[in-house]
């Protein structure tokens, strides 16, 4: 495909260090007139300083309500090769973990369907495939689903699930983050398919309270992995790390923020009944300090973007789950507050704005949980709450 | 081609079958870490053996043949295994500590960037922007390729008090996880959407387009079917377009870009933090935004200025106070920076305890 | 009598007049003060002048011989001045150090109460209760009585970890500081009023009631001219009966009395604070009220193992952690204690670092 | 008076060390009837665990608005004494300080007219006069004031303003509390007598951040004094209360919120332009501390009890305000929000809130303040936000 455009400003962005997305789409423009005119429509918005993409209609394939986005040009006649530039949702395999096998195929597939142009991966998760026609997303459907991959969510509907790389590599994680995230999909692909709920509803899942898939500001259910027990303690590490240097009163002893450790030069010692589990000590001496022995998770619901109540970060509702295959517990959670939320929740209302709404004991009675105290920061302050009548004399 | 048998309701592929060997035999079983350099780390596991993982920039925005690039590689050195991370950086995972060093070379050879492991910058979580999005009031890709650019050297060498956490997303909806980052910027509008009382009443449910509204500043136009706003009360979310195309907001000239900090999402030290506002607009200047990178350069270098070790922008910000913070960057303090959203009573100072 | 002439508009006395000479004296220029016992201390001017205050316990609601009898002190030791606290002490100022030992054998005798400086508990500040008010859930004075006879000693004698300020209101209108003390009282009712549609449309001003409900509960009853409750959304504030008297609300069995704890007024250390929610409901057992002084001194005992020297409840509750609090009072944690007010949103725990 | 009722009840709270009302009204029982009838209907009140008082109608003196509370039994016939018990409010003098001669003097105007029972002080500051009849305002008001008393606030009305001792009798005092007080009181005589707010208006004033009179939590307009400048530091008296015991580094240092201090075991040092002033240090060593020279007060606004929309503590509005006779900034500020607060506040809305419901922006532009980093806590979260026309291009 030659060159159709002058791109002068998009070309400043190939200079740098940093590896340009410009350089890609060139790329890809060699190949595909999408591509190529994705080029010109984006030289195009970079003069305008302004969008030049329609709301999509809705498109997608057969029998499924979601994982495509719809998308046209304002300028089609310009740009007829983005006239219309769907992107497919292609749900990621859990950790994002691929063997080159499966992808080249994949990438074939895409270049033949459609832009040669991808995300890896978007920030929900999936792997994104950007723009293609209508008319394609049938069979391109038909080649990957034949080859073992599925559509992501989008729309009204359970979202791509993700996680952490968790076990695969990582020393700290007390739970199995990519079965979870593989067994909770495979369990609601329905729900995944088919929008039927009042809004979006999305799960992540990280092995640990350092929460590398950013679990608590973005999922509506957040799974963090965590322990029970003593913090395990390798004093000859921790003779090490004093060794190599660290400052351990400095840099773990003072920033303890339950201040339950401390370190006469020699020992470390930790008062676990005061230890929140926030992970700092373990991250900063992973050679040192391991979690606990009896694992599980802490689910918090609720996060999501500022509209329409402002931004929230999940809260927690169990503050403690064992999980273990087939994960049976956050799986009839998740159902009790999927029936609760159909049937209280507004078009457009997440999970957790509508337990703002509603009150947190109408949700949690809903689902079946009692109140503790590691569901809160700090109790109410002003003395206004309901009582119920079986409460009352 | 012929189409084959299409399927549905498979999930996706089990990951067992993407995990390389050396994974497989010590999955949940690994010990500890050690950062090597700023682009790779070694994880050891309890029967001793180690997995060395190698981590390359990648612009997130890819073509099919960077991805088949990224397998030759994986073939090459990693028995065709690798992986992408959170943050959209390449891992790739090496068994044979022999491969490490020529993986590194090779990548070098091909221009690639290594780095971001440990406390320093690391790729930027993002958005669509200009590319797809019908809702962006800045672009993203353009966005994130100049900040990287800018603070390269945090990414391949230099270290920082902590991680350093950037987000970039493209309007107030914020795809990104702009509202927990230690610095992030966001599209934002500053005048009211037209509405387009031609099409509302085809295209745009009223009702919900009411109710999408966080300050109540949409009402019903009987007479028009149509939709009315409130210019008084309307603050340019956006939100109202989301739910009703013929609602257009964007304006070349007054969108631009906000810069948001002090977020983080790690329950280390201290609880997650969602991000604050501290530049309301700066405007957009594609290709390079240089009123952009520049307030975030005055940030980063007064974070690494003032930051203790392990304390993260937030962390940093909230030992020093807000105002002490707007005095070490000389940003203008503005009425937008005070709330007048849901919870403005909980950001306003009361206490007579403050610096000068 | 035949009335004098009266004036309006006059505001109170001058204080002026009623200062000390050698306050008078050293007015404004104070250097500093010594306790030198749980009820005396002495303020040391800049001119090396000295004033010993005695700090005596007052029971607030006194007889106009209560104050002849302070008068009759004031006149032996004091030449003539005193003054009362914003605690409602009262403090005879002393500026002849050989009166102070005689001023305070005079009150032993006289059976009075000495104490309150330093880090003890004072007197609680107050409200009116059944002694006159219309509005009470509780009484306020017997409440205070029987707490500060539980205390005494903590006035008297012995130190706490730091000053430990006490508060009781008898309704939710809170004429007290209950909002922020270390440890409050406030009457409470758990049904909602019962409107009296007899009274209503003469008594009450509809829209204001309406607007006085923070749920949103009372709606307009057009056919009986009348207000009417939606019983669901009531939470028994008692605002409404404030504002129209035909909407009584009290109710001998279910209304009692709340704990609220970890207030604080001071900026020092720690910006000011409000109390939160720990017993939300205790029975009125008059005389002796024997629940709520129990959870009192639980709270209280909990706080003097538990604290480090200078912090105050709130400070140290917020160094354990609300669920370590509740774990070491055995306060039982209620549906009650999650907040679905205002704020709700801002005490959800929004992190998974807590303590088991 | 004889005794007229057995108060079994009443009578467990006159046992104990604590001095109790129950004796002070029986003490009054002797001269009053009412007092008599008042420790019946008491008693009742103990016995039916509720209040027996009934709303106030609206009682008071002549050209008056305010200053006395109205109140009747509910069960007069049973307690005619008490039948009417009407509180009046005597402004008391600023800092509670009095003398024996005027105090003597009220006294018995007070046991002429009325119950023989006071308060001091009501939770506002006033002197308060507790309980007599309709018939006996007049002619006690005409008494007090003609020796030079005049009532407090009630009602949607300035309230009666208080403050803590400050130059009076402590050394950290920055401002005159006593005088900012009185002069304050004199100026809104008016808008204290004669209810045209939209609801009641407090002011309470501290001369140091360790505010003794509770400003913050409980005025519309709490002054706080405070300073600029370095504080001074006596180091011999630093030696002194190392000597004396006190583990300065744990109680002083380790506790200052901003960490600007130091100590090695000889000076104390403090890096002032971190100092939040927040009087900790120098409350526990107020021989070797003192505050800086300039001296001057930060207004704060909005504090009050929990209705309607929760508890709110005030807050800065002015960072610093010099503080001198004849108070013309404050009071020149305080018209302007009362003009803001009458044109837009709703009936009983107190300021606080109606700056809550319209927004700091508005309320800081109608009273001609500049917005600065020291009124807030922390900038907004969510990036929504006003721009006024002058603001864009
Ligand atoms: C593609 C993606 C951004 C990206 O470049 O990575 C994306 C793109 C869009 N998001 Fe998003 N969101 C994407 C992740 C997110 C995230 C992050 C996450 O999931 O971790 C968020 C914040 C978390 C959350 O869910 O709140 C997010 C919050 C939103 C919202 C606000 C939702 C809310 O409740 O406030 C909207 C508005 C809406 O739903 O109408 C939205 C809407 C959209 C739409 C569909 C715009 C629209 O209204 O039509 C965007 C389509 C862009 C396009 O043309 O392709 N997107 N969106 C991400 C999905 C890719 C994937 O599947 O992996
Ligand atoms: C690979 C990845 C997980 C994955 O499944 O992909 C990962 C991997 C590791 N993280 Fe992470 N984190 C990853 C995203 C995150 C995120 C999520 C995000 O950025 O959106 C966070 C939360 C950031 C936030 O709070 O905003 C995150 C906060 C951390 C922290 C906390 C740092 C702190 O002190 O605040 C640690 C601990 C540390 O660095 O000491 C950590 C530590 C680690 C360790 C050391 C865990 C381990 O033992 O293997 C891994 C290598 C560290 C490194 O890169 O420096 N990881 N890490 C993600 C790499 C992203 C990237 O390409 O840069
Ligand atoms: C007399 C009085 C002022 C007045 O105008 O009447 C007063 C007087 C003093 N206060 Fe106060 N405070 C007085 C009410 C208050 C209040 C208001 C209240 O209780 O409603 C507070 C705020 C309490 C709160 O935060 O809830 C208060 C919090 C303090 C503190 C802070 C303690 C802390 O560390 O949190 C100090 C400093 C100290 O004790 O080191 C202090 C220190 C002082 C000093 C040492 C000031 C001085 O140098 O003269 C005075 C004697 C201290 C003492 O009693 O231990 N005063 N003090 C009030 C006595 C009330 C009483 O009878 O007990
Ligand atoms: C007498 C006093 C309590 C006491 O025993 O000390 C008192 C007594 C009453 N207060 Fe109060 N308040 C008293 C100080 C307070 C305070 C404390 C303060 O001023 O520092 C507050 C909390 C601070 C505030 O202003 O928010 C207070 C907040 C209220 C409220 C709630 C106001 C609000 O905006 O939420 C009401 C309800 C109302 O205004 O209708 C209220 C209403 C009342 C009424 C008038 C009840 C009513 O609705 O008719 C009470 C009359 C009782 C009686 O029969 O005498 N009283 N009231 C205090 C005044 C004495 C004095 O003048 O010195
Ligand atoms: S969240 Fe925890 S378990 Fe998962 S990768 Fe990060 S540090 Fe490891
Ligand atoms: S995990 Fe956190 S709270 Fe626990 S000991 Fe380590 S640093 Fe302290
Ligand atoms: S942040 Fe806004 S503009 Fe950007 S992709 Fe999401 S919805 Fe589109
Ligand atoms: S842009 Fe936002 S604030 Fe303005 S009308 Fe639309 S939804 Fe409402
Ligand atoms: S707190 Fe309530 S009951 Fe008590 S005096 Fe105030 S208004 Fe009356
Ligand atoms: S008691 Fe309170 S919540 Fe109930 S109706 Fe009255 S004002 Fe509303
Ligand atoms: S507020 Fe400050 S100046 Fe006033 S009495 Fe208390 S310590 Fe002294
Ligand atoms: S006044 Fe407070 S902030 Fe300032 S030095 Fe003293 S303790 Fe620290």
């Amino acid at each position: 495909m030659p060159k159709k455009y002058d791109t002068p400003l998009l070309d400043q962005l190939e200079k740098g260090s940093y590896p340009s997305f410009v350089t890609e789409i060139k790329k890809a423009a060699v190949k595909h007139e999408s591509a190529n005119d994705l080029l010109g429509a984006l030289e195009q918005c970079y003069k305008d300083k302004k969008t030049h993409w329609k709301h999509g209609g809705i498109v997608g394939v057969r029998g499924y309500g979601g994982g495509v986005i719809g998308r046209y040009s304002d300028i089609p006649d310009q740009f007829p090769g983005v006239a219309h530039f769907h992107t497919i949702r292609i749900n990621q395999p859990s950790g994002f973990f691929y063997n080159t096998k499966a992808l080249r195929e994949l990438m074939d597939l895409w270049d033949h369907y459609g832009s040669g142009l991808t995300n890896f991966h978007g920030s929900t998760g999936d792997l994104v495939l950007l723009g293609t026609k209508t008319e394609n997303l049938e069979p391109l459907f038909a080649e990957v689903s034949s080859r073992g991959w599925d559509l992501g969510g989008s729309g009204s509907a359970m979202r791509t699930p993700s996680c952490c790389v968790g076990p695969g590599r990582c020393e700290w994680s007390n739970i199995d983050t990519l079965d979870i995230t593989y067994s909770i999909t495979q369990e609601f692909q329905d729900e995944m398919h088919r929008p039927a709920f009042p809004y979006k509803y999305k799960f992540k899942t990280s092995g640990c309270a350092v929460d590398c898939i950013a679990s608590i500001a973005r999922a509506d259910c957040s799974i963090i992995g965590t322990w029970k027990g003593d913090i395990r303690i390798d004093q000859d590490a921790v003779k090490w790390y004093a060794k190599n240097g660290m400052d351990i009163n400095a840099e773990i002893i003072n920033r303890c923020p339950t201040k339950c450790m401390s370190y006469d030069g020699k020992e470390l010692q930790i008062a676990n009944e005061d230890c929140s589990r926030c992970m700092h000590c373990i991250a900063k001496m992973t050679k040192a300090l391991r979690p606990g022995k009896e694992k599980g998770a802490t689910i918090l619901i609720g996060s999501k973007a500022p509209f329409v109540v402002g931004a929230l970060l999940s809260w927690v509702v169990v503050p403690f789950m064992k999980m273990e295959p087939p994960y049976t517990e956050i799986k009839e959670l998740t159902r009790k507050i999927w029936e609760w939320w159909d049937e209280f929740g507004k078009n457009r209302e997440r999970t957790g704005e509508l337990i703002e709404r509603k009150g947190m004991r109408n949700f949690l009675e809903a689902v079946g949980l009692d109140p503790q105290p590691a569901m809160i920061r700090e109790p109410r302050r002003d003395p206004f709450y309901f009582w119920q009548p079986d409460e009352l004399k | 081609m012929s189409a084959p048998q299409r399927k549905t309701d498979i999930g996706p592929p089990h990951f067992k079958q993407f995990l390389p060997p050396v994974i497989q035999k010590n999955y949940a079983s690994w010990k500890y870490h050690e950062v090597l350099r700023p682009g790779t780390m070694v994880h050891v596991a309890e029967s001793g053996d180690k997995v060395w993982s190698v981590r390359m920039a990648s612009p997130r925005l890819i073509s099919t043949d960077f991805v088949r690039d990224v397998c030759d590689v994986a073939d090459k050195y990693c028995d065709g295994f690798f992986r992408f991370t959170s943050r959209h950086n390449v891992e790739f995972l090496v068994s044979d500590e022999s491969k490490v060093k020529p993986l590194e070379d090779d990548l070098k050879k091909r221009g690639m960037v290594m780095g971001g492991i440990g406390p320093r910058v690391s790729n930027i979580v993002h958005t669509q922007g200009w590319v797809h999005c019908h809702s962006a009031a800045t672009d993203a890709s353009g966005l994130v390729k100049v900040i990287m650019d800018e603070f390269i050297d945090y990414f391949t060498t230099k270290e920082l008090p902590n991680k350093v956490r950037f987000a970039v997303a493209c309007c107030t909806n914020m795809c990104g996880a702009v509202h927990c980052s230690d610095i992030a910027l966001v599209g934002v509008h500053r005048k009211p959407p037209i509405p387009d009382h031609g099409r509302i009443p085809n295209m745009c449910e009223i009702p919900s387009t009411i109710a999408s509204c966080p300050t109540g500043a949409i009402s019903p136009d009987p007479a028009k079917k149509s939709l009315k706003i409130n210019n008084d009360k309307c603050m340019y979310c956006g939100n109202c377009y989301s739910v009703c195309p013929a609602l257009p907001i964007s304006d070349p000239v007054n969108d631009g870009v906000a810069i948001v900090v002090g977020g983080k999402v790690t329950n280390l030290r201290t609880a997650p933090k969602f991000s604050k506002l501290v530049y309301p607009w700066l405007p957009n200047n594609p290709p390079k935004w240089p009123e952009v990178t520049n307030a975030v350069k005055g940030i980063l270098e007064a974070y690494v200025k003032g930051a203790q070790k392990h304390e993260r922008v937030g962390e940093w910000i909230d030992r020093i106070g807000w105002e002490k913070f707007f005095k070490l960057t000389k940003i203008p303090f503005t009425f937008q920076h005070i709330d007048d959203f849901t919870f403005a009573r909980e950001t306003f100072r009361t206490t007579a305890a403050f610096k000068w």
